[in-house]
């Protein structure tokens, strides 16, 4: 079973990188951009064929390590 | 009988760079048609890079020896002892190609590789140092090449802990199509606690370390062919992700492991991986190698015996173990959560015997494989000499402290300090001297002693004069490491050179290497490891001859040195050395006046070492701790270095009749030093001078806030130091 | 005084900090960040600086769950003295004993350079051989120290005089250009509410000898030694 | 207009953090993850109205800056 996580950061919360990265899109010349955020994205790989199992792991990864929920939320998609 | 499922077709053995002639040789080697796994291993081993075919016999002219040398030319990484029971082992080693198609991964995994190459023979790194080279500032990828060769160098040094300490940059349009990335290591070891390649007794276990084997690096030719790739639905990248944090892991788990007594052979996978490690240690031990791939931790599924045989997944070791001792090592390196296994054994066959899934994939003759490796001879011709440029036919066009001003902020020139803040060059806490002066210092252990270091060569000397160029490089290597009080003892190189097919380039090869050996005889300047890289051109346009020497010396009493910073007011500048205002192939000359041409200075060696060894003992008596030696720019830019790094002025008042004051302050005469000293020595030290012939002048005296050139042409310090540290930060950000 | 220097997997300023402690007059023990406890009688915890786990995910999350955490969250807790430096800072954040999170730095490059500090308070453990309102001259070396953190926590922080370090120029003065990180309020490093937490960016383990750099690090280890009676 | 760049590893190219976090999810007793692998994702805010404008903007900004082309695969989604 394969699930994607993705972590983004909250509301609120200032983003240095996205906005170096609106910066230097601008400095080449990239048009129309008008804001960046950026995030991570978690493609997992499980080993059990079970929905539920599989969603308990998922959110156990997200609380315990893959988000800093203080900062940041998350999603979770299983295909 | 071992089976043939590829036909081996004249567009294989060509995709793998083997020429028909080679290939015959191979066939003939083996007395029959080689598996697909057996050309590809064969391949590796005959390439350029491993097998050093057109450099060999030249690379014997180097002079590997002297009374300090452990360990010279031919294991991972040079040895020289240094004292007390230590030795430095250090190497330097290039990654140009990987770091133009990826420069930030290509960089990263060049510094790992090199490190590697260190603390394989059981020293623990200590110091890093990079030589690079980029096309020039205006070409549109030199920006983005920069950016990520100096951000991969530091992303990779950094995590694993190595201070990088020196290092060079430049710019020139020969490397536009061909960078240049040379990674120096520097490390440590008790000179009874060094490992080497050579696996000895029969029946013992070779283990695998480390990271997990990945269709990394796999040529790109032979995975482009239809057998390979109809498992993947992407064309699969071939370059290699340098992970430090594994790098890191695997340096404590081998140094502890080594302290456990249990290895008896090492040898890091670097290039060729697998493959060249393997053979390498059963080669020098005269011993067989057999390998069971099934055995092998790999990272992807399917991995076929040639494809482990030839990947370069980075952070992998090879080791031979005291048999019995494997499970005290397995558990070592999984405390450290690094992969081990057992994947083979030493045999008394010398052959080298690869199976898969039970059958066998390979069977050669494993000293062949690199005794009998083509070697060639290959035809050269001398570069064409010339004309040496009197200074007085050279017409200033503009005046001395304009054109001082535009050599400080000029792309070599100016302060390279927005690559070295992006290194880690402090990390260990015993690095005296950083980045930005002569040679770097870093003490040993808790001291007293220090070691000094530095990379060095002028591309556009050698390209004029090959023996003079390589002299020079050696020459300035020796020059700094004795600049900052450290007695020069050894160096590694990186030959960075075009095609050695073409007779011109090669003629180069052999005419640097020519100079670099006498230049090492005459400093007692041993070559104790080094690296090859040819075939630097594209579109049949060739790197400007580039051989990157790496130096190193010590300083017995380390607080005992020299900087290139002006300390106080008032001290008198003297002038170590002779200068007739060498223009030809000066920085002058081409930034300013615009010209390329003209003999470059030549090296006069026994004066070289003369005036040295007297700077030096000037430094170690106490008397002298400012010195600078005068490189690209001459006097005049060596004189601003020293005001901005101590945010001193000075006047200079002295200056000889009979040659144009631009030829005087800007000449590249070779084997000078700069110093300040407390007037009262400065008497001193012109009377010793005299007394043993070596040529000395006062030229002026420390102070004020402004350098003032004869003639009463001033510039302010920080005038200067806006200059010098704008160029670099401000190319960056897309504004020079 | 006895200090405990954990160690993780790509921790490799431990050997730095630990000759700083040394010098100070500390006796100090490493101890490997699968362990469950802390040596007996442990007065200092450091998190020493680094790539923990390669600084992968983000700098500090793995470690910050390491074993050896649980036990230097007990020792906080009993208000037993713990200081993060550089990587450490960062576990400590990304194991709640500080509040915030380092991010990339503002240029999103590494760094590393001679940094001034001012020296927020000298009453505590950490501080006392210095003056308030020093200026004091170390190195930074880092590519995630841009200390961010909501409004709130800032405003606490701030509040409650929680904040050690801020940078600085030479004369003391918070400048714009001190700041290269790009930290909110030139944040260099904060207290936790008791003030025996203390973490902070910058090395001063690295500006202890006047041969390499200075002696202005020397001030924060003397301060710890001196804050615990000699031992016997 | 608002758009999600996703961008991840190709396949067969080493993923250390992937690799690292594996690790660590494993010793914090989350069980049934059999492989990660970690991948960025861009929030960009456009100021066109217009799709074909604001692929052409993604399209140059994936190339340019967002993804390495050479070691990374990206996927654009307009919101
Ligand atoms: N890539 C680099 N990494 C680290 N330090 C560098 C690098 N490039 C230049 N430097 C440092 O800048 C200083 C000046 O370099 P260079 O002009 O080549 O010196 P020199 O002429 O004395 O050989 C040296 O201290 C050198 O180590
Ligand atoms: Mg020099």
């Amino acid at each position: 079973m394969k699930a994607r996580v993705t972590v983004t950061l909250k509301n609120g919360v200032l983003d240095p990188q996205g906005k170096a990265i609106e910066g230097a899109l601008k400095s080449l010349g990239v048009e129309g951009i008008a804001g960046v955020r950026q995030g991570k994205v978690f493609d997992i790989e499980l080993e059990t064929a079970d929905r539920a199992q599989a969603e308990a792991s998922l959110k156990a990864a997200c609380e315990k390590l893959l988000a800093n929920t203080v900062i940041e939320n998350y999603r979770v998609e299983i295909a | 009988m071992i089976r043939n499922d590829v036909a081996i077709t004249p567009e294989l053995v060509k995709e793998h760079g083997l020429k028909p002639d080679e290939y015959e040789r191979f066939v003939n080697l083996i007395g029959r048609e080689p598996t697909i796994t057996e050309l590809g291993i064969v391949s590796a081993m005959w390439n350029e890079h491993c097998s050093y075919k057109s450099s060999r016999i030249h690379l014997r002219g180097l002079p590997t020896k002297a009374p300090w040398v452990i360990q010279g030319p031919g294991e991972n990484a040079g040895v020289i002892d240094i004292g007390d029971g230590l030795a430095c082992i250090f190497k330097m080693e290039s990654h140009n190609h990987p770091s133009f198609i990826e420069p930030y991964q290509g960089a990263a995994t060049g510094v790992g590789g090199i490190l590697r190459d260190v603390f394989t023979m059981g020293a623990r790194p200590i110091a890093a140092l990079n030589f690079l080279r980029f096309g020039e500032p205006s070409h549109p990828k030199t920006r983005h090449l920069v950016s990520g060769v100096v951000a991969g160098i530091g992303g990779y040094g950094n995590s694993f802990g190595v201070p990088t300490v020196g290092g060079s940059v430049g710019f020139d349009k020969r490397y536009n199509g061909n960078i240049l990335v040379n990674a120096m290591a520097v490390g440590l070891a008790r000179t009874d606690e060094i490992f080497y390649a050579k696996a000895t007794g029969v029946g013992n276990p070779i283990v695998y370390l480390g990271s997990k084997t990945g269709r990394d690096g796999i040529h790109g030719a032979t995975m482009a062919s239809a057998e390979f790739d109809e498992s993947s639905e992407e064309k699969r990248p071939t370059v290699q992700v340098g992970d430090p944090f594994a790098e890191k892991l695997l340096l404590e788990a081998c140094l502890e492991l080594m302290k456990s007594g249990a290895v008896i052979a090492i040898q890091d996978m670097g290039a060729a991986g697998l493959t060249s490690s393997a053979v390498e240690m059963g080669a020098k031990g005269n011993l067989g190698i057999e390998l069971d791939l099934d055995k092998v931790p790999c990272r992807e599924e399917g991995m076929t015996a040639y494809e482990m045989m030839l990947s370069e997944s980075q952070e992998r070791m090879l080791m031979v173990l005291k048999p019995g001792m494997e499970r005290q090592a397995e558990a070592i390196f999984h405390k450290w959560g690094l992969d081990f296994a057992v994947i083979g054994k030493t045999t008394d066959t010398l052959r080298f015997v690869i199976k898969h899934q039970g059958e066998v994939k390979a069977d050669l003759p494993i000293k062949e494989l690199g005794d009998e490796a083509p070697v060639y001879d290959r035809p050269w011709v001398e570069s064409p000499k010339q004309p040496v440029i009197d200074p007085a036919s050279v017409k200033a066009p503009m005046s001395e402290a304009e054109a001082l001003l535009k050599l400080v902020g000029s792309p070599d020139q100016c302060s390279k300090r927005w690559v070295w803040e992006q290194y880690d060059h402090l990390i260990l806490g015993n690095t005296v001297q950083v980045p930005g002066g002569d040679a770097a210092i870093v003490r040993i252990e808790d001291g007293p002693k220090g070691l000094a270091l530095t990379t060095d060569v002028t591309p556009r000397y050698c390209e004029a004069d090959p023996f003079e160029g390589g002299k020079q490089a050696v020459a300035e290597a020796w020059r700094n490491i004795t600049a900052v009080g450290g007695l020069p003892l050894a160096i590694t190189d990186n030959l960075n050179f075009a095609s050695p097919e073409r007779p011109e380039s090669m003629g180069q090869f052999v005419g640097c290497l020519k100079g670099i050996g006498e230049a090492c005889r005459a400093l007692d300047f041993p070559v104790v490891s080094g690296n090859v890289s040819l075939y630097n051109e594209t579109n049949g346009q060739g790197i400007l001859p580039t051989p990157a020497i790496g130096g190193v010396g010590l300083l017995d009493d380390v607080t005992v040195n020299a900087s290139i910073a002006f300390k106080a007011e008032g001290e008198a500048i003297i002038l170590i050395g002779a200068t007739q205002g060498w223009l030809g192939q000066s920085i002058y000359l081409r930034d300013v006046c615009g010209r390329e041409d003209g003999a470059p200075p030549p090296v006069d060696l026994a004066q070289e070492k003369r005036n040295g060894d007297f700077v030096r003992q000037l430094i170690r008596s106490g008397q002298v701790k400012t010195v600078h030696d005068c490189s690209d720019g001459g006097i005049a830019l060596a004189l601003a270095e020293m005001a901005m790094a101590g945010n001193v002025g000075a006047e200079i008042t002295a200056y000889p009749d009979g040659l144009p004051l631009h030829a005087f302050l800007f000449g590249e005469d070779q084997g000078r030093y700069l110093i300040a000293v407390d007037e009262d020595v400065a008497a001193d030290i012109l009377y010793e001078a005299g007394a043993v012939g070596i040529p000395a002048v006062t030229l002026g005296i420390t102070g004020g806030d402004s350098l003032i050139l004869p003639g009463r042409q001033a510039i302010s310090v920080r005038q200067l130091k806006a200059a010098h540290e704008a160029w670099l930060p401000d190319y960056m950000a897309g504004k020079a | 005084m006895k200090s405990a220097v954990i160690v993780f997997p790509g921790s490799n300023r431990e050997g730095d900090v630990v000759r700083a402690l040394k010098m100070a007059g500390s006796q100090v023990e490493k101890v490997w960040h699968a362990e469950t406890e802390l040596p007996k009688g442990t007065d200092l915890v450091v998190l020493p600086g680094g790539f923990s786990y390669g600084d992968y995910l983000r700098c500090g999350a793995i470690a910050g769950r390491a074993a050896a955490m649980d036990a230097v969250r007990a020792h906080a807790a009993r208000g037993g003295l713990v200081l993060g430096i550089c990587n450490g800072f960062q576990i400590l954040c990304e194991s709640g004993l500080l509040p915030g999170i380092l991010m990339r730095n503002a240029n999103l490059k590494f760094i590393c350079h001679r940094q001034f500090l001012r020296v927020e308070r000298n009453d505590t453990a950490f501080t006392r051989n210095y003056a308030k309102g020093q200026a004091i001259d170390v190195c930074v070396a880092h590519g995630e120290g841009n200390y961010t953190a909501d409004e709130e926590t800032l405003k606490r922080l701030e509040g409650e005089g929680l904040v050690a370090f801020r940078y600085a120029d030479a004369q003391g003065h918070i400048t714009q250009d001190a700041n290269r990180n790009g930290s909110m309020n030139s944040i260099a490093g904060i207290y936790s509410e008791k003030l025996n937490v203390l973490g902070m960016m910058p090395h001063p383990e690295n500006l202890v000898e006047s041969l390499v750099g200075g002696t202005d690090g020397r001030g924060l280890f003397e301060s710890l030694v001196s804050s615990f009676p000699k031992a016997a």
